[in-house]
């Protein structure tokens, strides 16, 4: 095939030209609908299949089907793709490609494109009938020029008309061969990607799109001069690709729940839709309650009849499951509770990041409402501390709350592959006769933890109730009962601390600045540690999987730093000028009452992942700032 | 039946929890003991059986059942109840809950309950206040009735929980019966029970501590009260026919005229008004898959994962 | 009158033997329906007209009509009466008048009677006709007698049926008579109380009353040989009684409310019966809803509608607030919301007191919500903090939460009558055109408060939404715009705290030991400073009413003690054994955050008020603890 | 009529806030051009307004009238309407909730706000599914239809709102339409704002993005719907007649025909199923006292206080 034989040609011939890179940001950008995200995904999968790092960011817009050509509608995604390990989306884009000009503006106005980036810009808008959209095309084109930007026209529709008749249902495809090209990607993995894909739309579809790609890909190799080079180290480990919430729903499988109990709300759904699509195949359902409290009341129901079940919703479901995470606690039912975090309060930004339901996690319920709280850091961790999380629940008898975020949730990553083991599989619930000598709340002298009776089990039966209550579950009014029984549950979590190991320090164990961070934030903050390193500064790391309890030795390894800081995306007063008066960001808060350390934090709420250029220039900034007036003081 | 059933197996006391400590002469007690006489006689094994409630006077029924209980919270019984259903098909589920639990707090569990229809017998202790907090105005409270929230009487008509009830899609089992008359409650748990879907019954019960002498006036007119019969309806005997004068055939499988004889201004249908085999029922939807093995399992997610993998 | 006159010979004979003492507790406890309370309310009531102060504590059973003669029974009241103003419970009674031993054994089970108290107890069940009674009887007044009581055995009904013929509905106000006399109270007084509390049933009533009182006076007067003669100094400013409930009740009327929104639950409710039967005349309205979300909602409603409203509920009610407390706090509602903590988590003890719900208040809704949170710490305070709260609603423009408990909802305490202003009361609604130039979140760079407009001012119309907004309330995605709005909601706590004083020490502002209360524990941690403090020790106290924000200058205050320790009525560990993983009462970790001074807690869930000397008993145990080994600790 | 309006006054621009942002075709737009069409023919001043919503889709509609408005929380719309109405009898109300919103999370509020019976009205905009949060099942989502929390096709038969609705004592107006009848649309609504009490109007509500086709049958089949008309019904003009060629006639005050429209399974009613101009409002209740000046209440408050004075 000629058309083959000059692609290759071409190729071989720019790819002299091609520049070596560590990582690239690479931005797709459409209208919503036009496939931007799609593009951008496969995109990934591919440089993940070829031996480079990924992490994908999507990018979303506030309504479902938002006006065309406008900022507010600007959908797509990012894929930074790496020479190793990526672990965060990265700071500003180095190319992207956009359908129109106004979808861009929306990236340059979240400061998501670096000065010297390359655009790849449709420009069919040149010559729009609408003068008003030529007259925006020409002055955003005058403007990008100015604002550094290396501009490339590229008549995206014109070249796939060539192809197919709609090009709106085809563009990204021929982007994606586009692309191919300019990173030297294998377009055969392409093909083999839409063949899976498209499999139940049948050959027709499927070929359509390989011509899509092998046409932007020619016309690359011929009218674009960019190429870079980003070199691959493919694994030799069996390695997946997925986002978080996926990695959630697997993890649910694979600790062997058997229901997902919830009611939809952004950005956590997508779980339960993975879930609702494949949980039957290893026999498990999803239930989608009427609200959210039927949804942790129903798993609840299926906790106290033997099978320990999940629940996974976001801020404002969290807020009206409180009162029943309260009686879980108090009854001591297992439960496991995904919370991926989005912008709060309230309605907030419901697609967008935040790490703001830590303190609610740990304290919504009233009353003393020990439980267990834990975040994954990684989209591999979506999916391996959900097993951990069904056994926490299952040997500490409560729930255990999981937090992730939005940036998790819809992140795609790429790791290695779990080997899933049977033991992780929850065990049949338990019908054999029970021994009537131990009451359901058998409270351990040191541990607190007590074996639980399940229905079915002759000789067990116990009346479960919220209501204060002795070892034999009877509602209790004495104040030792209650003294004791609180004791009981509090002792829990020393118990789990202790097994816990203290926290690894990322970079040396002592210096003049350590940040500590949870959840999501990790590459991010590990990767500005490094750059700040390389620059010679004193700066290490260490972050927290557990906030309840908390991993042990922080004190002892904060002592080792002249300052200590926590890096969160939630709010915190900047310090200036509000003296005593400043409010922490929650970790920090938290650290500070644990430690009696003077921990600092910067934390932001700007929707978005923190890139860790903003991290160097926090730390760097605090690292620069004049001694602390503020000392921390102990009692005389 | 006492010997009997003792002979069988289990006994009377086999059922028996904790002392009850509901008031002298609540209607509470003869629901529970007609429940205990019945899971007695049906000889039901006490660990298959789960008694679940939310919070109030008759949501402390579970703890005088020697049994399986969930005394939960304020209002969410059915949710609890609908989630040990949905994985334990072999379980005998009963729901006490009150007028204040199931018709105002509740009052969304209740709705979706009665549509996901899934095995369980529901016994709505209907006093018409709230009892254990002591002498509020429920949504059955009669308007203008005095209650420490309303002192100038309560502002509203009340809803009408049968109607309300029957009005949901798949309702399956809607009945309606008095704590004075034990055998007919008897006879409509029984109903309840052996009826496959969500049985819901209300009881009119009566609260001698802070609604005493509410209910005389139907104690005492029998025109106030309509036995409903029918072949398919409640099992009575001539006790029963003797005690309710006031009767009307009703066949439970017309929608319309359980409508019509649940919103009856001049008399309170006792009965069965509503029974439908054919409605769907969500615990065949959330049972699927039960008794996976681990092995099953694990290559069923070893699928999964090759989806994912690169 | 013979019998007045023989009374009053008698009196003054025996008057001679009157002990003088400088408070007394006395408790009355009988089954349930007995009229216990009713006796002890006015018992406390005509102990305060005469010149006492006094403190009441309700004993109530965990049943509406528990069984009779049980120990789960008891019902009741204790009257702490003093020569001064009395400021909580106290520690053990001095004397008890039971209507049967079994119902004293629940007393004496919680530790609540002391050695030497004089047990003033029904005798009639020496000759019950059931022998198993009689046995108990006689076995308990063997046990009485080796626990140290000194028994006295009144012949109740018998007395009574000399008077009436159903004893059961009067035996507690002949025992008023009876106590009367031996503590010299001004039986006339009671005359009037009996007018004015059954003036609706009408002359005989209140005739039958004044009876059994007369009655049972004039039996002691003769057969009791007891006399205790309280100082009493009248008051020369007008002064009223009630619990913290009806406080609340009145103070929500003086501060202009016109509605209270509330789902009745325990120990809330009886604040909501008191507005429901005389909010009407002040042309207000209680409004019972579905539930306690509905309730909330309902409030809200009003509030943006103009009218700031009052929604009262516990610990249950609270949890499910939650959601919408986070709108109010992103849509800045002005609202007032009082919570009356009982025992908890989760249903827990519902009658009872604990403060376990302090960081759930600060903390529960998901995201950054900063709110104001009040704690009054007398029962004058839910009286006047009401009217605070709603002031602060408005002019911050959001959700005050006003944290009471069970000890102070249901303690009567007399105080001076508040003298109600026209300036407390909230004006009408504005409803004048609005200056289209405001924006109706203009928020003040530094203190972050913003004027709003009211539905029905023309040219106001804006859309108020939970969701992320600009100054305009017009839904935002910018990055910028979010940062913006969270600081200022959060400077309004800053802007509260500047104009809040530093909290004043009781005692020496220097000394060994500081403790640090919130709430209802006022009264009984001063009483406790106060007996330290005789006996040589260097201890003082603080206590708070703002908990969010913190009072300013804790640090300061906190420097100037060797130790510093909360005292609580919530959960903690005790410290022994647990090192790092010990779990801290809710104000000492916030302390700690605030101040980073190593605050230690002493905090106890009993279900009822800490007694004073419980408290300098564990102070006294902490001020003799070796020098802790963990010392506060700054970053090097 | 557009340009009667314009003269009176307040003209359409006076009520339009921002600019929708539904997807194109979504059937909300015709509601939010309904109702602007109606209030400026009415000539309500925009600061009397109040449109109040919960979370969805369709609870965008305050956002675009310029009015006061309260986008509140899923499901919670009809609390914060009868807050404002308790104290607020002056302002007129309109709520936007939708099936999610609605039948769903806020089952409990919705059946209540019935009851209350509170003056306003209630436009559930029923897509038959979940909007905003992409394409889950709602409780009125058929049987069997795919979406992505069911992806086997949801498990029940949907509930049915106007039956649910019309159960609830005290339930003073029930009327169905559909979104792309414009003329019977704002017929309704007008009547449902000119009645005193709660007005419930279920519209049949297109969602191209996700419900794509959903609703072509009955648009098609004139049959499957069924006109219902009255003089006390909705008033109807000879396009609205021609749209819909199987009709009956049916007196609103007839509750137990209301309730057999709204369950024939044949045909979907539109138009007024039920009006009963005599059931209580509960907003009598909580606007008592109002407009008491400080002076009046001071000395009431005074009064109270004599009570606790020693
Ligand atoms: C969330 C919550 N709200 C309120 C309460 C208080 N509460 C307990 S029982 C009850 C009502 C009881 O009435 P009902 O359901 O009719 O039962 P009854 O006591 O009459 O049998 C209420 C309001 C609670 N426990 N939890
Ligand atoms: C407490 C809470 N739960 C869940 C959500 C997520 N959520 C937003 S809208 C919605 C459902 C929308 O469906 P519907 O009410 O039918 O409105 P539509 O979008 O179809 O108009 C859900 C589940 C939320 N915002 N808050
Ligand atoms: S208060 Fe009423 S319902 Fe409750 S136990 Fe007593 S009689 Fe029964
Ligand atoms: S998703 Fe459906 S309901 Fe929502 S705006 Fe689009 S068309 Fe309308
Ligand atoms: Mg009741
Ligand atoms: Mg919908």
């Amino acid at each position: 095939m000629p058309a083959k034989e000059a692609t290759e040609e071409g190729i071989s011939q720019r790819a002299r030209l091609a520049q070596v890179v560590n990582q690239h940001i690479v931005e797709i950008v459409s209208d919503s609908g036009e496939g931007a995200q799609t593009c951008g995904q496969m995109f990934g999968t591919i440089s993940a299949k070829m031996g480079n790092g990924v992490w994908t960011v999507e990018i979303i817009p506030a309504e479902i089907e938002p006006p065309f050509r406008s900022r507010a509608g600007a959908s797509g995604n990012r894929i930074r793709v790496g020479k190793g390990v990526v672990t965060n989306m990265g700071d500003q884009a180095d190319l992207v490609v956009a359908f129109n000009e106004q979808v861009l503006y929306s990236r340059i106005d979240d400061n998501a494109i670096a000065k010297g980036a390359h655009i790849l810009l449709e420009s069919k808008w040149k010559e729009d009938r609408l003068p008003e959209i030529r007259a925006a095309y020409a002055e955003a084109m005058k403007d990008f020029e100015e604002r550094g930007f290396i501009v490339h026209e590229v008549p995206m529709e014109e070249e796939c008309l060539k192809v197919v008749s709609d090009p709106r249902r085809g563009k990204n495809m021929w982007i994606l061969g586009m692309l191919s090209a300019i990173y030297e990607r294998d377009v055969s993995l392409i093909d083999a990607e839409l063949e899976r894909k498209f499999k139940r739309k049948g050959k027709d579809v499927i070929q359509k799109n390989v011509d899509l790609v092998r046409a932007g890909y020619d016309w690359a190799g011929e009218n674009v001069d960019l190429r870079f080079r980003i070199p691959v180290a493919p694994s030799d480990v069996p390695m997946v690709v997925m986002n978080g919430n996926t990695a959630v729903g697997l993890g649910v499988m694979a600790a062997g729940m058997e229901l997902c109990s919830m009611y939809p709300i952004t950005p956590a759904t997508s779980a339960s839709h993975y879930l609702a699509g494949s949980f039957q195949k290893v026999g498990g359902v999803v239930h989608q309650a009427e609200d959210e409290i039927a949804a942790i009341g129903f798993a609840l129901g299926a906790s106290y009849a033997g099978k320990t079940p999940v629940t996974i919703t976001s801020g404002p479901g969290l807020a009206l499951k409180t009162e029943f995470i309260g009686l879980a606690v108090m009854a001591e039912l297992p439960l496991v509770i995904v919370d991926v975090q989005r912008g709060g309060p309230s309605t907030g930004l419901p697609t967008r990041v935040e790490q703001g339901d830590l303190l609610a996690a740990l304290f919504a319920s009233p009353g003393d409402a020990p439980k267990i709280v834990m975040a994954p850091a990684t989209i591999e961790e979506c999916f391996h501390f959900m097993v951990t999380a069904r056994k926490l629940a299952e040997s500490f008898r409560g729930p255990v709350m999981v937090l992730t975020d939005a940036n998790l949730a819809t992140g795609q990553q790429n790791f290695p592959r779990p080997e899933v083991k049977e033991e992780w599989i929850a065990p049949p619930v338990d019908q054999s006769p029970w021994d009537g000598e131990v009451r359901p709340y058998e409270w351990d002298e040191t541990t607190g933890i007590s074996q639980r009776p399940v229905p079915g089990q002759r000789g067990g039966n116990y009346v479960l109730t919220g209501l204060a209550h002795d070892e034999k579950s009877r509602v209790a009014y004495e104040s030792a009962i209650n003294q004791r029984a609180m004791e009981a549950r509090s002792r829990k979590l020393a118990a789990l601390r202790k097994t816990l190991k203290t926290p690894e320090v990322y970079g040396d164990e002592e210096g003049d600045l350590l940040v500590v961070g949870w959840g999501s934030t990790l590459g991010a903050i590990e990767e500005a540690v490094d750059r700040l390193r390389d620059e010679g500064q004193r700066v290490s790391s260490v972050h927290l999987r557990f906030l309840s309890p908390l991993e042990p030795g922080l004190r002892e390894i904060f002592s080792k730093f002249k300052k200590v800081m926590t890096v969160e995306i939630n709010y915190s007063d900047d310090p200036d000028g509000l003296g005593d008066a400043r409010r922490y960001a929650q970790l920090a808060w938290m650290l500070r009452s644990e430690t009696l350390v003077d921990v600092d934090c910067w934390s932001r709420v700007p929707g978005t992942p923190l890139a860790p250029g903003m991290i160097v220039d926090a730390v760097r900034s605090r690292l620069n700032a004049p001694a602390e007036i503020k000392r921390s003081q102990s009692a005389q | 039946m006492d010997a009997a059933g003792a002979a069988a197996g289990f006994c009377l006391e086999d059922y028996e929890g904790g002392a009850p400590r509901w008031c002298p002469g609540c209607g509470d007690l003869a629901v529970l003991n007609a429940l205990q006489r019945y899971v007695r006689d049906e000889q039901l094994p006490p660990e298959k059986i789960a008694v679940i409630s939310g919070i109030g006077c008759s949501s402390r029924l579970p703890h005088y059942v020697k049994a399986y209980g969930f005394h939960g919270l304020h209002g969410r019984a059915f949710p609890v109840a609908c989630g040990v259903r949905s994985r334990r098909p072999d379980l005998h589920i009963f729901v006490a809950t009150g007028d204040g639990d199931c018709c105002a707090i509740g009052t969304a569990h209740w709705i979706h309950a009665i549509r996901y229809n899934m095995n369980m017998t529901i016994m709505l202790l209907d006093n018409n206040i709230y009892g254990l907090t002591k002498m509020q105005s429920s949504p059955t409270t009669g308007k203008g009735h005095y209650s420490n929230t309303h002192p100038g009487g309560a502002p509203l008509t009340p809803i009408n929980p049968l109607m309300t009830t029957l009005s949901i899609t798949n309702a399956s089992f809607v009945a309606q019966t008095v704590d004075w008359n034990p055998p007919h409650l008897y006879a409509t748990l029984a109903a309840a029970h052996k009826h496959r879907g969500t049985s819901f019954v209300r009881v009119l019960q009566r609260c001698p501590h802070f609604m005493s002498g509410y209910f005389d006036e139907m104690q005492k007119d029998p025109m106030l009260v309509r036995l409903l019969t029918h072949d398919k309806g409640i099992a009575i005997d001539d006790a029963v026919k003797k005690a309710f004068p006031n009767r009307a055939e009703h066949d439970p499988s017309d929608l319309a005229a359980a409508l019509s004889f649940a919103g009856d201004p001049e008399a309170h249908p006792v009965g069965l008004l509503y029974s439908n085999e054919q409605a769907e029922h969500y615990d065949d939807f959330t049972a699927q898959g039960l008794g996976t093995d681990a092995k099953a399992k694990v290559a069923a997610i070893e699928k999964e994962l090759d989806r994912f993998t690169i």
